[in-house]
């Protein structure tokens, strides 16, 4: 493993280089750019086998530019009529061989790395998360902690955290580019993977299997924090008071409003409610719902018309529309709730920890 | 045309099924049939082994498949194999008669094997409440079975067509290859029947 | 065809013959069909280890399924190369169907 | 019967013709005009998916519509295009090729036909009944049986009728190939397109039925309420995946391996050389059907199969690098040493080479699993099958169409015309996928319906809608190409080409019984043979006598109509009992044109040799 994956590197640094002069992407989203050990190894191999086809496709050129150069008919030459050749058995030995001998090449460290991101030795003693998906967002669950959250998934740097990872409905797939490779999540089993952060950020997650309309707004972050900001954060949401009252006379009254119409689907503090996304530490996303940019305007336009936002999503469902009030009047409530909503930051530890 | 008055022994060909081209495409083209069918079959016994224990609360196989009626349906079926064999060794020897003679019991023995099929699904569904929709399994065993009791009423229904259409004008060299392709549909049907006695009711009790 | 009726009875004789003794053998074919039936569901109902009886109720199951293709439906005569081989195609692609669905889809 | 077909012949009775005809040619020739139709209605597609792609945020079609979109861009362009294409070529030069009067079975022939062009357009009836299926091409259960609406059970009955059709035809071509060879033109002296043919064929007669076992199921979970694929009953989704993949990995060989015999013949034709390593290719050929039967699982490295499967798939995925490379390099030295003219039809031949090249390899560097949990469901992905499947199969298709088009209408295609196509298709193809490779790394998903402001995704995608118009362009140059060819083109002689394979040896068009005397092969490229010793012709292997050919029927329309009308009664029995009526009706034509076509004999009729000697004389 080391070995190869020390030559590896030195070839991925170069090509990275190469990769940033040239834009290949947004950072924390793109593969290119490694930040976490799945998409490192990954990379790896991909620069393997990249340079093995670039060898290929350049003999095969070679060959089929001579070819078209030289043997191309010449003025005059119509009717000429060429050696009927059957074959040659050492040339058609040679071309069996060496694509075999380059196969080898890739397939040894495949299979190492395929195993090796499977590796589950360290499991028991890791940190374990439950990740569920749903149409369309993400829920956490910190198994031994009892933290329960959605959209955000905050992870100590440098370790390797377990994700158990389940549907509950359609398949989805969790795939965060720069940290690692995706991993379906089925509705009938539990698949686990691990994901380690080299450094600090957040990183861009993303759904990857089809799931229905929203299914290229499924967008999650995973906040990689320090150990010692994660044990605060994780105090700090473990210490979580649900009904702790805001300080602003609009927040209460939206808290109000919100335990009426809202508490039925979603969950403030650690009660596994999986109907809607967790909204405990809803102070500190950096977006709503996953792609929207994060305002208090933008979080009215969600509670009044999610489906506009993000089509076929299940709030839509149970939209805040009574049936007698007037438009005014949902808004003016709707803002209160966002008033509630955005002063809810339990931890010190937000996504603005993570650089 | 001379392959439409009825032969007699002198000029009936060894293969009367091969002896004219239309007749080895009909052959060759049923064999390939024949291959693509075990694919399919193949598919379902896979989804039947894989959700075979998902009963979903409901009876599970060993509850339910009593083994009497389907010693009796293996019996059934493969006699009806050994009759349509008969069938094709006298159509071999020109012997229109017999060959719809042994047809006939191919097919009595055939209706005999549908008959309980149907009385086991209605057991089932009537006193053991397990139908196709409560559970996969259920899903599962009655798409398997059901799919191979649809190929034995299909054989039926094409070897009655057979005997009725040629019972004037005997044995020929045009029908000949329709015959013998129809047994060859009707072995398969025992071959398919001899994995699902193993597979789902011995396998399913043991 | 007809002009030459000596040699064509004896030939016929020949083949009928021919056909007599195929059909001789179909019928043992059928009795030992039989007594593996009886055998496998025998097996079943003597409770006996499943380990031990699970894989000779396969085996029976396809030596029987040998009998009925080579002997029933001839496939052991000659002319029957290429229904040999799309059987035995069909039969590859079924097994690692199979193979799949019980080895790969546990949960 | 009469036999001399130049006759006049009114609009109706030339329309019952078609519908009626069992003649491989015409069958053809529908197959072309079905496939071709379908390609431009999933080009439109395309571009429609490239459109609301060009910028960011795009508003220009709805998320659900977008899916809907996108499933019925694959589902038509796979089985409604470039499988019938390819049936289109293998029906009008397969029996030619080999020197065969017709097909083993022209009735079945036809049914097959017919039964592609009613399931196309029962799919594609579900635009206009309340929306098409949504699920994606491959149809993954649970969101494939919970998609309200009825798209999916239109996906589900359209796809079960039209893969029927697909496997008669393929049992059709098995045996056509096995019985009905000219003397003399054993297995080894086959023309590679007739080789791959018929692996093709046989792949076809393996995978279809797991695609029909598995829409069954889904058919049985929407519409019949069980739960071979929902989880709550402990169904299991992964089932579906199995079946699917079962099939749909070999479909993709399925449609590769007639190019690859298009290339073959093109590359020989036009180098004036044997075929280099015909054997290796052959062997080749053969190898990669078999193989590909063993890597299905490759599609789904991610579903968590655990690492000794996604190990095990992953090497034997690699394995047919092996035997393709072996086509690449025989191909490559064909052309060594030619004399090398380059038309249209070599054009597209090679155009395929690097194109493919860079798809296979970017194929192989799939296979590689953990390089695959990056690549996965990304348009990394979409890059690759269109790198194989346009620059394979549809240069395939076009190549193998300009170089037929003189057999089967009689006429060249335009050389300018054709070439300004193959440039433009050419470049613009490059362009809408090269640059998705790096999309995909980039973090671009595939089967998005939107990408967001400030990921860096911008340029490339609208690079890539740059790339998809000029293919565009590209596609309406040629049907500009083909209907000024029909007008005015000149016709041509049976031979344009100085070809090598039978089918150079008979007129152009050929006439409707083929062969007056069935060819007696000497050889592998048998006209050539016949060529370089200096007769002008093949030589006989019969006297000149009657011969027999089938009678058209109408029952294939029929009974594909009648599958047709059931379809529907199964679709809607799900809001309305009453609707079982349709099934019903539907079933009963189908079994009605059964009992039919088993109780009536049809021996078919015979054209006299006098009957012949007289077309020859006029
Ligand atoms: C015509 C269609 C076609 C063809 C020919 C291929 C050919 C190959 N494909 Fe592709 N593939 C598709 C159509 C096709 N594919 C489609 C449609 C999908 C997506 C389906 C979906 O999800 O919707 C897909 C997806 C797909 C995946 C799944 C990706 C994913 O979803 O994560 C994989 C993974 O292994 C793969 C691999 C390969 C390989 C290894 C080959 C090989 O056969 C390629 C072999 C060729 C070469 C390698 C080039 C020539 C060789 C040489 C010059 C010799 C030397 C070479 C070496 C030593 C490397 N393909
Ligand atoms: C044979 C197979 C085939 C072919 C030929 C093509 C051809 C093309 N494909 Fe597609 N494609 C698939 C098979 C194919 N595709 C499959 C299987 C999928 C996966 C679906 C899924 O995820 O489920 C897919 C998905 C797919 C996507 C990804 C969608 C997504 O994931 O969100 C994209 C995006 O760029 C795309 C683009 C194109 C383009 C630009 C072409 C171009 O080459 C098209 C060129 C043709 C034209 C441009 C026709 C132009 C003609 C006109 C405009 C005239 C029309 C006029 C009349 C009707 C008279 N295809
Ligand atoms: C029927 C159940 C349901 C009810 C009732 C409901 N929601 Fe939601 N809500 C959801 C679902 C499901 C989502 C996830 C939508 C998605 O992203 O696809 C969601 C998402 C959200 C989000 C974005 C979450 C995030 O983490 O970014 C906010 C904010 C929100 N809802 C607020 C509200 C408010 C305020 C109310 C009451 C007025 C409410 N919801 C009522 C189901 C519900
Ligand atoms: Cu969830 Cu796509
Ligand atoms: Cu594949």
């Amino acid at each position: 493993m080391k070995g190869w994956m020390g030559k590896i590197r030195t070839l991925l640094l170069l090509s990275s280089l190469s990769l940033i002069l040239s834009g290949c992407g947004k950072e924390n989203l793109t593969a290119f750019l490694p930040k976490g050990y799945g998409a490192d190894v990954s990379l790896g191999i991909i620069i393997t086998s990249l340079v093995v086809m670039i060898f290929v496709f350049v003999v095969v050129m070679i060959i089929y530019t001579f070819v078209l150069v030289r043997y191309r008919q010449k003025k005059g030459q119509e009717d000429f009529v060429p050696k009927q050749t059957e074959g040659n058995k050492a040339l058609e030995v040679v071309w069996t061989v060496i694509p075999i001998l380059l196969l080898v090449i890739i397939a040894v460290p495949t299979i190492a790395a395929t195993y090796d991101l499977a590796d589950k030795s360290g499991q028991k003693d890791a940190l374990n998360i439950s990740v569920t998906g749903n149409q369309y967002w993400w829920h956490f669950s910190y198994d031994d902690q009892e933290i329960q959250t959605s959209q955000d998934l905050y992870i100590p740097t440098g370790k390797k955290v377990y994700l158990n990872m389940i549907s509950s409905d359609v398949l989805h797939s969790f795939w965060v580019p720069s940290i690692s490779g995706k991993m379906d999540t089925n509705p009938e089993n539990e698949n686990t993977m691990y994901i380690e952060a080299y450094e600090e950020g957040v990183y861009w997650g993303k759904c990857a299997e089809l799931c229905g309309p929203s299914h290229s707004k499924m967008d999650f972050k995973v906040v990689a924090v320090s150990q010692e900001e994660f044990d605060q954060w994780v105090s700090d949401m473990q210490n979580v008071d649900p009904e702790a009252t805001p300080e602003a006379t609009s927040a209460q009254e939206g808290q109000k409003l919100f335990e009426q119409n809202c508490l039925s689907c979603h969950a403030i503090g650690s009660s596994p409610v999986a109907v809607a996304p967790n909204l405990t530490n809803f102070g500190d996303r950096t977006k709503i719902a996953g792609v929207v940019d994060y305002s208090k305007e933008n979080l009215v336009d969600w509670i009044l018309y999610p489906e506009e936002i993000k089509p076929g999503n299940k709030m839509v469902n149970a939209p805040y529309f009574g049936e007698h009030k007037d438009m005014k009047e949902f808004e003016d409530e709707a803002e209160k709730i966002a008033d509630y909503l955005l002063q809810l930051k339990p931890s010190e530890i937000t996504p603005d920890s993570a650089q | 045309m001379s392959d439409e008055h009825t032969l007699n022994p002198e000029i009936m060909p060894e293969e009367p099924e091969k002896a004219t081209l239309e007749g080895r495409n009909k052959f060759l083209g049923f064999w390939f049939f024949l291959g693509g069918e075990t694919v399919l079959f193949a598919s379902l016994f896979g989804t039947y082994l894989a959700l075979k224990g998902s009963n979903n609360g409901g009876p599970t196989a060993d509850e339910l498949f009593g083994l009497e009626l389907v010693f009796i349906m293996t019996m059934l079926l493969l006699t009806s194999s050994l009759t349509s064999v008969y069938a094709i060794y006298h159509m071999k020897n020109n012997d229109f008669k017999k060959m719809q003679l042994w047809l006939g019991i191919t097919v009595i023995l055939g209706l005999a094997f549908l008959g309980c099929e149907l009385y086991e699904f209605t057991e089932y569904i009537l006193h053991e409440d397990f139908t196709f929709r409560s559970s996969a399994f259920g899903s599962a065993f009655y798409t398997l079975v059901g799919f191979h009791g649809g190929h034995v009423l299909f054989g039926l229904l094409w070897i009655v067509t057979l005997m009725a259409r040629n019972a004037k004008r005997g044995l020929n060299l045009y029908n000949a290859p329709k015959f013998y392709v129809a047994s060859l549909y009707w072995h398969f049907i025992d071959v398919v029947w001899v994995f699902i006695f193993t597979v789902v009711y011995l396998m399913g009790v043991i | 065809m007809a002009e030459n009726t000596n040699s064509s009875n004896s030939h016929l004789d020949y083949h009928k013959q021919k056909k007599k003794d195929e059909m001789k053998q179909q019928v043992i074919t059928f009795a030992l069909m039989i007594i593996f039936t009886i055998i496998a569901f025998g097996m079943v109902t003597s409770g006996l280890d499943k380990l031990f009886v699970v894989p000779i109720l396969l085996l029976l199951a396809v030596v029987q399924v040998g009998f009925q293709l080579y002997y029933f439906m001839h496939m052991s005569h000659k002319g029957h190369e290429l229904p040999s081989l799309m059987m035995y195609g069909g039969a590859a692609v079924a097994f690692l169907t199979v193979l799949t669905m019980v080895v790969l889809v546990w949960w | 019967m009469s036999s001399t077909i130049a006759q006049k012949r009114g609009f109706a009775s030339t329309l019952w013709d078609y519908l009626t005809t069992v003649d491989h040619k015409k069958i053809g020739i529908m197959y072309l005009i079905a496939g071709g139709f379908f390609f431009l209605v999933g080009g439109l597609e395309a571009m429609a998916i490239r459109w609301q792609l060009v910028r960011p945020e795009n508003d220009f079609v709805s998320a659900g519509f977008y899916n809907e979109l996108l499933t019925m861009h694959g589902t038509t362009m796979i089985f409604l295009a470039a499988m019938p294409l390819i049936f289109a070529l293998m029906n009008a030069v397969v029996p030619l090729q080999i020197g065969a009067r017709d097909v083993a079975f022209p009735f079945l022939n036809s049914l097959g036909f017919w039964l592609f062009l009613f399931g196309g357009v029962l799919l594609n009836c579900s635009w206009f009944l309340g929306g098409a299926p949504d699920a994606g091409w491959t149809a993954y259960a649970p969101l494939s049986t919970t998609s309200p609406g009825h798209g999916v059970d239109f996906y589900v009955l359209g796809l079960q009728i039209s893969g029927a059709g697909t496997l008669i035809g393929g049992i059709n071509f098995l045996v056509t190939i096995v019985n009905m060879r000219a003397p003399g033109m054993t297995y080894m002296r086959m023309p590679l397109f007739t080789w791959t043919a018929f692996v093709t064929s046989a792949l076809i007669l393996f995978a279809f039925p797991a695609l029909t076992v598995g829409l069954f199921l889904l058919m049985f979970d929407r519409m019949f309420g069980s739960g071979f694929f929902d989880a709550g009953m402990g169904g299991n989704s992964v089932i579906w995946e199995h079946l699917f993949w079962i099939f749909g990995h070999p479909e993709v060989y399925i449609l590769i391996l007639p190019a690859f015999g298009v290339f073959s013949d093109v590359f020989s034709t036009f180098s004036k050389k044997r075929l280099f390593g015909y054997t290796a290719m052959v062997f080749a050929t053969v190898l990669i059907g078999f193989l590909g039967f063993m890597v299905w699982a490759h599609h789904m490295f991610t579903v968590g199969l655990g690492p000794a499967a996604n190990s095990i798939f992953a090497v034997a995925t690699m394995a047919i690098a092996v035997p393709t490379g072996i086509k690449i390099f025989n191909w490559l030295f064909t052309l060594w040493g030619g004399n090398i003219k380059i038309n249209s039809a070599m054009l597209w031949a090679l155009g395929f080479i690097p194109s493919f090249t860079i798809g296979g390899m970017t194929g192989v560097m799939l296979a590689a699993a953990a390089a695959d949990y990056q690549f996965h469901d990304t348009y990394f992905v979409v890059a690759h099958f269109h790198y194989v499947i346009v620059g394979g199969v549809v240069f395939g298709i076009f190549s193998g169409l300009h170089y037929w088009w003189p057999k089967m209408f009689g006429k060249i295609l335009n050389e300018g015309l054709g070439k300004f196509t193959f440039w433009t298709f050419f470049i613009g193809f490059h362009l809408t996928f090269f640059i998705q490779h790096f999309l995909g790394l980039m973090g671009m998903p595939r089967r998005y319906w939107i990408y967001l402001e400030n990921q860096g995704l911008d340029t490339g995608n609208a690079v890539s809608t740059a790339g998809a118009f000029l293919m565009a362009i590209g596609t309406i140059v040629f049907l500009y190409n083909v209907i000024i060819t029909s007008v005015k083109g000149e016709k041509v002689s049976g031979d344009p080409w100085d070809g090598r394979t039978l089918e150079w040896s008979i007129p152009s068009p050929p006439p409707h019984y083929n062969f007056r005397q069935t060819p007696l092969v000497r050889g592998l490229d048998p006209l050539w043979i016949e060529k370089s010793e200096g007769r002008k012709g093949m030589t006989p292997a019969e006297p000149l006598g009657d011969i027999h050919m089938p009678n058209s029927s109408i029952l294939p329309f029929v009974m594909s109509l009648g599958l047709f009308i059931a379809s529907f009664g199964f679709i809607y029995q799900t809001s309305d009992k009453s609707w079982l009526s349709l099934v019903f009706i539907g079933m009963g034509i189908l079994l009605g044109c059964m009992f039919i076509r088993s109780v009536k004999d049809d021996h078919g009729y015979h054209i006299h040799k006098e009957d012949l000697d007289k077309e020859a004389g006029l």
